[in-house]
């Protein structure tokens, strides 16, 4: 009990201290220095309407790269975890709620084309790689959650998964190539609120999606293997 | 935002309240997930109510994939609460 | 041919490796590229036997170059040490004749001569010390080719070893600090003007490292059972060798470069020693007297000489000590009789156990007939070891004693003349349980060493009886070592000491003479006269009963089991107490230390979480711990 | 600055749940409650009342009535990062149970020194 | 033309074969297994373009996006990064060698993409020039060695990769939380950037973002109190990934506590209490290994002791001792790259991780033994072995330290050299002691790697002060700062 | 109605998706067009066996007629259920009578199960708890009638009557 | 103001109307079964009713409210007749009201 006020006391003195900190920096007050520059020249310097886009993509896009090889890793990770070797998966085909199968096989499509359209009109709308890519994942969790028996295809999902990612690293090296810059925009702006406009944010961003829905999958279906083989009566 | 915008704001947020009640009563976890469910679905109405009064279409790009979010999410809920994980 | 230091130096490294290459032909190979390796020094040595060399520069270390050089004192050191391992040598290749270790036993031994060869040569406090760390890197591997204990042996010799190591460390960098430099003339200056505070604090942290190589007490923990437990041939060059590099690093730093003018100046003086002087001296003294006693009680043949060794480390800090001219000189000469007859007895030794397999005192006996020039050779040593004249323990023994008298103390010389009487007691213990007595049946078959293994006893003998009857050899050198150190050197000849100033006349030749005259009448009658019947040891009986083989009549087990009783808790004690103190210590420590790493992830993350705390208190405290 | 203050006790309650809970569970909301807080605090810091979100669309193309986009930018970033992390947590957890078959973390703590 | 001497190459080759690799697994797994080795090697290709440069005194800069810093993010190489990439990429090339040879459960086509991502982020993090990318890298960082940690899928894998999986995301937390608070004080993101900005700020300001990060990084870093996932995580993973995590990984923790100490911050206020974390680093993980009876968690305790060691050299701040401080990094990170891949042959040849299990090794494996005696002896600072010196350097650097906690560290860090000493000897004196065990072979291709990562340990003896001179450079244009500021934002204003 | 062939359900799913699409893009540009029905070929191309089982068959008008009537007859049924709903949450009596029951079903293809299942979800008083094989286990707020055929008129019957035409 | 503003008020209110009485509902009835009535079916209009209100107030989000109203009325039976299965098996218990549960024999089989 006294270990329990003693730590909740060192948090508040924690939150106080950065609250205390946080002070200082006046809430509702534009710390904008380079925020201005992207509100200034996202649109002549990138076509997106979507600054955050713009920022996440394209200025700041190494750090995209970055977050796509940490979802990368984690899958790997994950991978690895729940290795389970040339060993057949058992398999035990649960009774599912019919009413879930069945609307799983109707909505299914419908949840991926969602996607897709999220992770295509990443650079107008709030959308993007991450969140399409995420939403397909979510339509395979459906699918793994109505029919025990789904197992995906690794060896295609991995395939998606490395095409997407190529994408980003040959999108930007093309950049390197042409312009002696990661990254740097080498494809015409466009049109602003078009489809084909934003420079290479759409094709990176149509790559991260893929990469982002396959990597999830391939998750899900770890995770999800994992927990049926335990049902089964486990490996090992 | 007008009166009546407001108004219907209200009326949300109260039903809101009532169904938190559920959710942290329970007793039982069906029933929270029962609660939560309606929740998703009360803010998707939300989300295309807040794109209409701040005039931001792409606000209705965020609430269809929320609710296929939270559909799934009730799902998994549910198949957790049948058999556990 | 003109031999550059640093070649001297690299000559017993390239030779190891050529020998090590070597053994992948043949085990002849190696032994020959090891043996004339060994040989070369004395080739390349000879040119400087009257030069001082200074500033040879070889490596820059922080700005500073290091430099080797050679003079008088480390002149007549490498002549010696290299004698040494070349004896040594010999009997390494016999001891690993059958071991698979072999290989690597000649490619350490070779380096260590190397290092040994870099500690004399050095002219700064870090090359010394880098060549003095590499000593103890390959005495921990050599140590560890040796008896079934060995493995106790290494940590605690490298425990020792370390800490030595390191407050020298210490020294060498607050001097560094000090100064800027390293070099020893420029560090001899600093000292001159440095203050007292500065001075005691390097010199003590000096005299450790020193210390701990030359096993004196109470620094000696590591050496009874590592000169026990090593191989017999390493034994002779920790005893002969690594110990008198301690103390000639001792004799340098304490008259060369701390300098007795420095410390006369800042404490006070105590018959006629400065302070820290006399308190060595009382190490040495006590390092004699419990050396001695601790020996004569042990059961072991190698612990006798461990022990030994120690005691007699004791008799040469304390000549040095006195830090007078006949102290230093007695000091010196000590260095170099104790390395020839202490390598005489591990060598005769070994030769036993390298034929009877056996260490054990109450096992062996009566291989006098089996093993005679083993048992003459042995005899010489003992003769020399209890500091009797012709042998060449007197000589430095009797200007130790006289350095004694000389400075009026005489509590001192009580100790060590009681010092001399003990050791008498456990030389004779060893020849009598190896060599007199019943001979074991199971030892009927054994021979003689090979003829190549009996070379290193009998140059040794040869060598102690040489500078026992004409001191005056090794003087010459031991006088122009003082007179490097600064002493005005005492006045010799070739049989022995003029008269001169706390020294009386002594012609050691006329001594010997004399004594083996009388040792030959005697020997006259004894053979003259008639004898009683010659009876067959086993034609007799014990107590009434009839003897069998079974049955030892002779007393080689718990020979001096009076002295045990008194010895006892006191050997207890310092063989293991502050090792044990010491891992003690840091176990007590480790025992904190588990409440940090619980395993518990919550403790953990907590730690973390109080540093947070921690700081924001600071932060919003205002910065008042700031 | 209710804003600020409820991020930092969200995050404050993650670490809470980090040294007090025992289950594993538990342990690992902790950590999504840590995230979460830090990333509503980025939002907050680049919330300004009256400004609407940093996206261009037909009518809304006046960049001065936006918020900074920087911070929405590295939310997004650290969402995933986040989400990836807790994956790979998550993963452990089920391992861990399949191995020491109990959620109790004072429980699983067979390497100590 | 295209110019190779861009850092972004560093982390974008990497990337590149990475994302091939699991195309690629897919049907032609068994060339996985060369990916990190390539990845370095082109890495050391694209690095020594970078280091022409650099060692001519420029800091070379790589841009994103085609824009110039701070709008972007850049990365930006001096001659510390430089210094850094160098290590992770040599030992990377070596280490993956070994793997190759080393890896045998599977998945290991997988192994080694993340092998190829640990190789990548360490870079990464070494030639960064935004606060945040730095953020991102060390999540790939952390992300892919939970995952080699947890490699073995074993009871004690599992428990330390899930230990250290719950600190490196509180650690990731923290670091972000600091990198946020800085930017709300700063308003950007850009090192460079953000150290003219907080060029005016007082140092009592300063300090919860600093903390943040620092404490963040700590924990990566091996410092005292946050690193006790550390002596449980190293030994459980594989010995190749032990070596690139003790090697490599804390080092390159370290090496970002630096730049946001020094570059950043500028901080030199912070430096007593710095003094004292890494005080209590050394002693502990000195005093803890000597205690250790499984040869690699004694490794890794040691390598928190050395961690502490050369954090402690840092802080005292000075010129001499920050250079003092990288020599001793460098000497570390090849020393425990050695003695993590032989300790791995051993424990596959011995079968047991128990120190008194491998009693005769040395006998039977000369020189898989003499490897580890010399990378031991290196790292404990005997002479004539680079470390001797770099503990000398170090030595002498401490007693610049202003008053008596000088003397105090000199003294424990001599103490604790006779500790770190005791305990090498120790495994030196089993190795060689007469055993009745009969060792099998050892693969000699996994020699190869320890082998020349001690002929590399032999060349820094042999020129000990052209390395600590060099050293001395970098550390001199790492206090000075402006070189590396007007570098990155020559651009602007 | 048959199963059928793999093309016809690809064409069929691959005319809904693209449908979708346009309605979420809200857009005739080409280049939304072209990259609306790639990605709705290809969805199609991976999903077409699951989402359907009778492919273009489901585009026969006279189904469409049943399903464009059968539309407000839904919403009619989910207003009026609501309505219930209303009445006695609101009622302080709180008139209920709950109960599992069991009724069967006609309907042969799976998509028209899940309709009935759902058309019986939001209309009035009943929810469908399983579905299996041809009976479904109905959760009904106000029990009318415990048998199985009582339950079957009362519940079913409403919907099955269109649901046949469409889905058969 | 079109009368498409105010039938979509009208629809707006009527959604919230039957969110209310969902919530109500969820609150007043006994067990986890009746409950589900209520909020399957009123949450279901009252998210359908609302957001075709809004959407018919603005025409650029009109499209979307027809997705999202039609994606509700596909999926919320479907989550609901989940979740009341779910809640079944995790023998959620009854009102001591009900009459019948045919399922129960069925399942004890
Ligand atoms: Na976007
Ligand atoms: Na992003």
């Amino acid at each position: 009990m006294i270990r329990k006020i003693v730590y909740g006391v060192f948090i508040l003195i924690i939150i106080a201290a950065i609250s205390l900190f946080i002070s200082n920096y006046k809430f509702g007050v534009d710390k904008m220095d380079v925020g201005k520059y992207y509100l200034d020249n996202t649109v002549p310097q990138t076509g997106a309407a979507n600054v955050v886009t713009s920022v996440t993509l394209f200025y700041r896009g190494f750090d995209t790269l970055g977050e796509v090889t940490v979802l990368f890793t984690a899958a790997l990770g994950v991978a690895v975890l729940y290795f389970m070797g040339e060993k057949k998966r058992k398999q035990k085909l649960q009774e599912s709620n019919f009413v879930t199968k069945i609307g799983t096989r109707v909505v299914f499509p419908f949840i991926l084309l969602t996607g897709a359209y999220i992770f295509m009109h990443g650079h107008l709308t709030p959308g993007g790689g991450f969140q399409g890519g995420a939403l397909i994942a979510t339509g395979f969790l459906l699918l793994y959650l109505a029919y025990e028996e789904t197992s995906i295809d690794r060896k295609k999902f991995y395939l998606v998964e490395g095409l997407g990612g190529l994408t980003y690293v040959i999108m930007g090296l093309l950049g390197f190539f042409m312009k002696d810059s990661f990254l740097a925009n080498v494809l015409p702006n466009g049109s602003l609120f078009n489809l084909l406009s934003g420079g290479i944010i759409l094709p990176i961003y149509i790559g991260v999606g893929l990469k982002v829905g396959s990597e999830l999958s391939n998750i899900i279906d770890d995770l999800m293997c994992e927990v049926k083989c335990e049902e089964a009566g486990g490996e090992e | 935002m007008k009166v009546v915008d407001l108004i219907y704001l209200g009326l949300l947020a109260f039903a809101t309240i009532l169904m938190v009640v559920r959710l942290t009563k329970g007793p039982d976890t069906a029933n929270r997930a029962m609660a939560l469910d309606t929740l998703t679905t009360l803010f998707v109405a939300l989300f295309v109510f807040f794109a209409f009064v701040f005039g931001r279409s792409f606000y209705m790009d965020v609430a269809v994939v929320y609710a296929i979010i939270s559909f799934v999410g009730v799902l998994v809920v549910a198949r957790f609460i049948e058999r556990g994980l | 041919m003109n031999f550059s230091l640093l070649m001297i130096l690299l000559t017993p490294f390239f030779g190891g490796l050529l020998a090590y290459a070597g053994s992948a032909l043949h085990k002849s190979v190696r032994n020959i590229f090891f043996l004339i390796f060994l040989f070369l020094p004395f080739v390349e040595l000879y040119q400087y036997a009257n030069k001082t060399i200074d500033n040879f520069y070889y490596l820059t270390v922080l700005g500073q170059n290091l430099s080797l050089g050679i003079n008088s004192l480390s002149f007549m050191l490498s002549i010696l040490f290299a004698l040494i391992f070349l004896l040594a040598g010999i009997f390494l290749l016999f001891e690993f004749d059958k071991s698979d270790d072999g290989d690597l036993a000649v490619l350490e031994f070779s380096f260590l001569e190397g290092a040994v060869f870099g500690v004399l040569f050095a002219r700064d406090i870090l090359s010394f010390f880098i060549f003095f760390e590499l000593i103890a890197v390959l005495v921990f591997f050599l140590v560890g080719k040796g008896y079934k204990d060995a493995h106790i042996a290494q940590p605690k010799y490298i425990t020792w070893a370390l800490i030595g190591a390191n407050s020298m460390l210490a020294a060498i960098m607050l001097l560094f600090f000090k100064t800027g430099s390293f070099g020893y003339s420029e560090i001899a200056g600093y000292l001159s003007t440095a203050p007292t505070s500065i001075v005691l604090t390097t010199f003590v942290l000096f005299a450790i490292g020193f210390l701990v190589e030359a096993s004196t007490m109470p620094l000696h923990v590591w050496a009874p059972i590592t000169y026990t437990e090593a191989p017999d041939s390493v034994s002779v060059v920790l005893s002969s060798v690594v110990k008198k590099v301690g103390l000639y690093l001792f004799t340098l730093f304490t008259f060369s470069i701390f300098g007795l003018n420095l410390f006369s100046k800042i404490m006070p003086k105590i018959f006629g020693s400065p302070l820290i002087l006399y308190i060595l001296q009382w190490v040495g003294a006590f390092t004699i007297i419990v050396g001695t006693f601790v020996a004569i009680v042990q059961e072991d043949a190698k612990k006798i000489l461990a022990w030994s060794s120690i005691a007699q480390s004791g008799y040469i800090l304390l000549g040095l000590s006195l830090g007078t001219s006949l102290g230093v000189a007695g000091g010196l000469l000590h260095i170099i009789n104790h390395s020839i007859f202490k390598g005489i007895l591990f060598f005769v030794v070994g030769g036993v156990i390298y034929r009877t397999g056996t260490k054990d005192l109450s096992e062996l006996g009566g291989l006098i007939k089996k093993m005679p020039v083993s048992f003459i050779a042995m005899l010489f040593a003992i003769i020399a070891t209890a500091g009797i004249p012709p042998l060449n323990g007197f000589a430095s023994k009797y200007l130790i004693y006289e350095a004694l008298i000389q400075n009026k103390e005489p509590i001192l010389l009580t100790v060590a003349l009681l010092g001399g009487t003990g050791s008498f007691m456990y030389v004779y213990r060893l020849i009598h349980s190896i060599f007199l007595g019943q001979l074991p049946k199971k030892y009927e078959s054994v021979k003689e060493v090979p003829i190549l293994m009996q070379i290193p006893m009998l140059v040794l003998s040869l060598l102690a009886l040489l500078f026992g009857i004409l001191p005056g050899i090794p003087m010459y050198f031991v006088s122009k070592a003082e007179a490097f150190l600064g002493f005005e050197p005492i006045k010799y000849n070739l049989t022995g000491f003029p008269e001169q100033s706390g020294l009386h006349a002594v012609n050691i030749l006329a001594i010997s003479l004399a004594l083996t005259g009388g040792f030959v009448v005697a020997a006259l009658i004894f053979y003259l006269l008639p004898r009683a019947r010659k009876v067959h040891q086993l034609d007799n009986y014990y107590a009434g009963e009839v003897l069998t083989e079974d049955v030892k009549y002779n007393y080689s087990f718990g020979f001096y089991s009076f002295f045990d009783d008194i010895i006892r808790p006191f050997n207890e004690w310092s063989v293991d107490k502050i090792y044990e103190d010491f891992t003690g210590f840091v176990k007590t420590i480790g025992d904190y230390l588990r409440r940090v790493y619980t395993g518990n992830l919550e403790t953990y993350v907590s730690l973390g979480i109080i540093v947070l705390t921690i700081f924001s208190l600071i932060y919003i405290l205002g910065g008042v711990l700031w | 600055m209710i804003f600020y203050i409820s991020a930092l006790l969200i995050i404050g309650i993650g670490i809470y749940a980090l040294i007090i809970k025992k289950n594993l569970i538990k342990i690992i909301i902790g950590l999504d409650l840590i995230e979460t807080g830090i990333n509503l605090l980025i939002v907050s810091i680049g919330y300004v009342n009256g400004k609407t979100a940093p996206i261009f669309s037909k009518g809304v193309m006046d960049a001065n009535l936006m918020v900074d986009p920087v911070p929405q930018a590295l939310t997004l970033t650290s969402i995933v990062i986040g989400a990836s992390e807790l994956a790979l947590a998550a993963a452990f957890v089920v391992l861990l149970y399949r191995k020491y078959g109990t959620l109790n973390v004072r429980k699983i703590r067979s390497l100590r020194w | 033309m295209v110019n190779l001497a861009n850092p972004t190459l560093l982390v974008v080759i990497p990337l590149f074969f990475a994302f091939l690799s699991i195309i690629v697994s897919s049907f032609l797994k068994k060339l996985i297994k060369f990916v990190p080795f390539i990845v370095s090697a082109i890495n050391l290709v694209v690095i020594y373009f970078i280091g022409v440069k650099v060692l001519g005194g420029s800091v070379v800069i790589g841009t994103t996006a085609g824009l110039n810093p701070p709008y972007i993010i850049n990365l930006a190489v001096d001659k510390l990064n430089f210094i850094i990439a160098l290590m992770v990429n040599v030992l990377g090339l070596l280490i993956s060698f070994y793997n190759i040879f080393y890896v045998k459960e599977e998945p290991t086509d997988k192994f080694h993409i993340l092998f190829t991502l640990l190789i990548m982020s360490s870079s990464w993090i070494s030639v960064t020039g935004d606060l945040f990318n730095m953020f991102v890298a060390f999540e790939v960082l952390s992300l892919s060695s939970f995952g080699l940690v947890g490699y073995l899928r074993s009871k004690d894998s599992i428990e330390a990769g899930f230990k250290y999986v719950v600190l490196g995301i509180l650690a990731g937390s923290l670091i972000l939380l600091g990198v946020v608070l800085v930017y709300a004080q700063t308003g950007t993101l850009n090192m460079a950037h953000i150290a003219s900005k907080l060029y005016y700020i007082g140092s009592l300001e300063k300090l919860i973002p600093y903390i943040l990060i620092f404490l963040g990084l700590a924990v990566e870093g091996a410092l005292f109190p946050v690193n006790s996932w550390l002596p449980d995580a190293h030994p459980a993973a594989p010995s190749g990934v032990s070596a690139m995590l003790s090697g490599i990984v804390t080092t390159t923790a370290i090496y970002a506590i630096i730049r946001v100490t020094v570059t950043v911050f500028n901080y030199s206020a912070f430096i007593p209490y710095l003094f004292i974390i890494a005080l209590l680093t050394l002693f502990f993980g000195e005093v803890a290994a000597f205690f250790q009876k499984d040869l690699k968690r004694m490794l890794a305790y040691s390598t928190i002791g050395q961690t502490g060691l050369f954090v402690l050299a840092f802080s005292v701040g000075t010129q001499s001792s920050i250079s003092a401080s990288i020599a001793q990094m460098i000497n570390h990170s090849v020393s425990k790259a050695v003695l993590f891949l032989v300790a791995g042959i051993m424990i596959e040849v011995a079968a047991s991780r128990n120190i008194d299990d491998l009693k005769g090794f040395g006998r039977s494996h000369i020189l898989t033994s003499i490897l580890f005696v010399f990378a031991a002896l290196s790292l404990i600072g005997i002479p004539p072995f680079f470390g001797f010196f770099t503990k000398l350097a170090i030595l002498q650097s401490l007693l610049d330290f202003p008053g008596f906690l000088g003397y105090f560290a000199f003294a424990l860090v001599l103490i604790m050299a006779i500790v770190e000493g005791v305990y090498f000897y120790k495994v030196f004196k089993i190795l060689f002691a007469k055993g009745e065990k009969t060792f099998g072979e050892e693969n000699p291709w996994l020699v190869a790697a320890p082998f020349i990562l001690v002929l590399i340990l032999v060349f820094l003896s042999a020129r000990p002060m052209n390395i600590i001179n060099f050293t001395y450079d970098t550390a001199g244009q790492l206090i000075q700062r402006t070189t590396y500021l007007t570098s990155v934002l020559g651009g602007l204003k | 109605m048959k199963k059928a062939n793999y093309v016809s359900k690809v064409v069929f799913e691959t005319i809904v998706l693209f449908l979708t699409w346009i309605l979420l893009t809200e857009s005739f540009a080409t280049s939304e067009l072209i990259f609306g029905f790639l990605i709705a070929l290809v969805i199609s191309i991976g999903t077409a066996d699951l989402f359907t089982e009778h492919g273009l068959a489901h585009l026969n008008p006279k189904r469409l007629f049943y399903l464009i009537i059968y539309i407000p007859y839904y919403l009619y049924q989910v207003i009026k259920a609501n309505i219930q709903v209303a009445v006695i949450v609101l009622s302080p009596s709180l008139p209920i009578k709950p109960g599992i029951v069991k009724v069967k079903t006609n309907l042969k293809s799976d998509v028209g199960k899940l309709s009935l299942a759902n058309s019986i979800t939001l209309t009035p008083g009943t929810i469908t708890m399983d579905v299996q094989d041809d009976e479904l286990f109905v959760h009904w707020i106000k029990v009318e009638d415990e048998s199985v055929e009582g339950a079957t008129e009362s519940i079913v019957s409403p919907f099955e009557k269109f649901l046949k035409e469409i889905f058969s | 103001m079109g009368i498409n503003i105010i039938i979509g008020y009208i629809l707006m209110f009527i959604g919230a109307f039957f969110f209310l009485l969902s919530a109500i509902g969820l609150l007043r009835l006994p067990d986890l079964y009746t409950r589900m009535q209520a909020a399957t079916k009123s949450t279901t209009l009252g998210a359908i009713s609302s957001i075709i209100g809004i959407g018919l107030m603005r025409e650029d989000i009109l499209i979307k409210s027809i997705i999202l109203a039609t994606f509700i009325l596909l999926t919320a039976p479907i989550s609901g007749s989940a979740l009341i299965r779910a809640g079944y098996k995790a023998k959620s218990p009854m009102t001591d009201k009900t009459v019948v549960d045919k399922f129960k024999e069925k399942e004890g089989e």
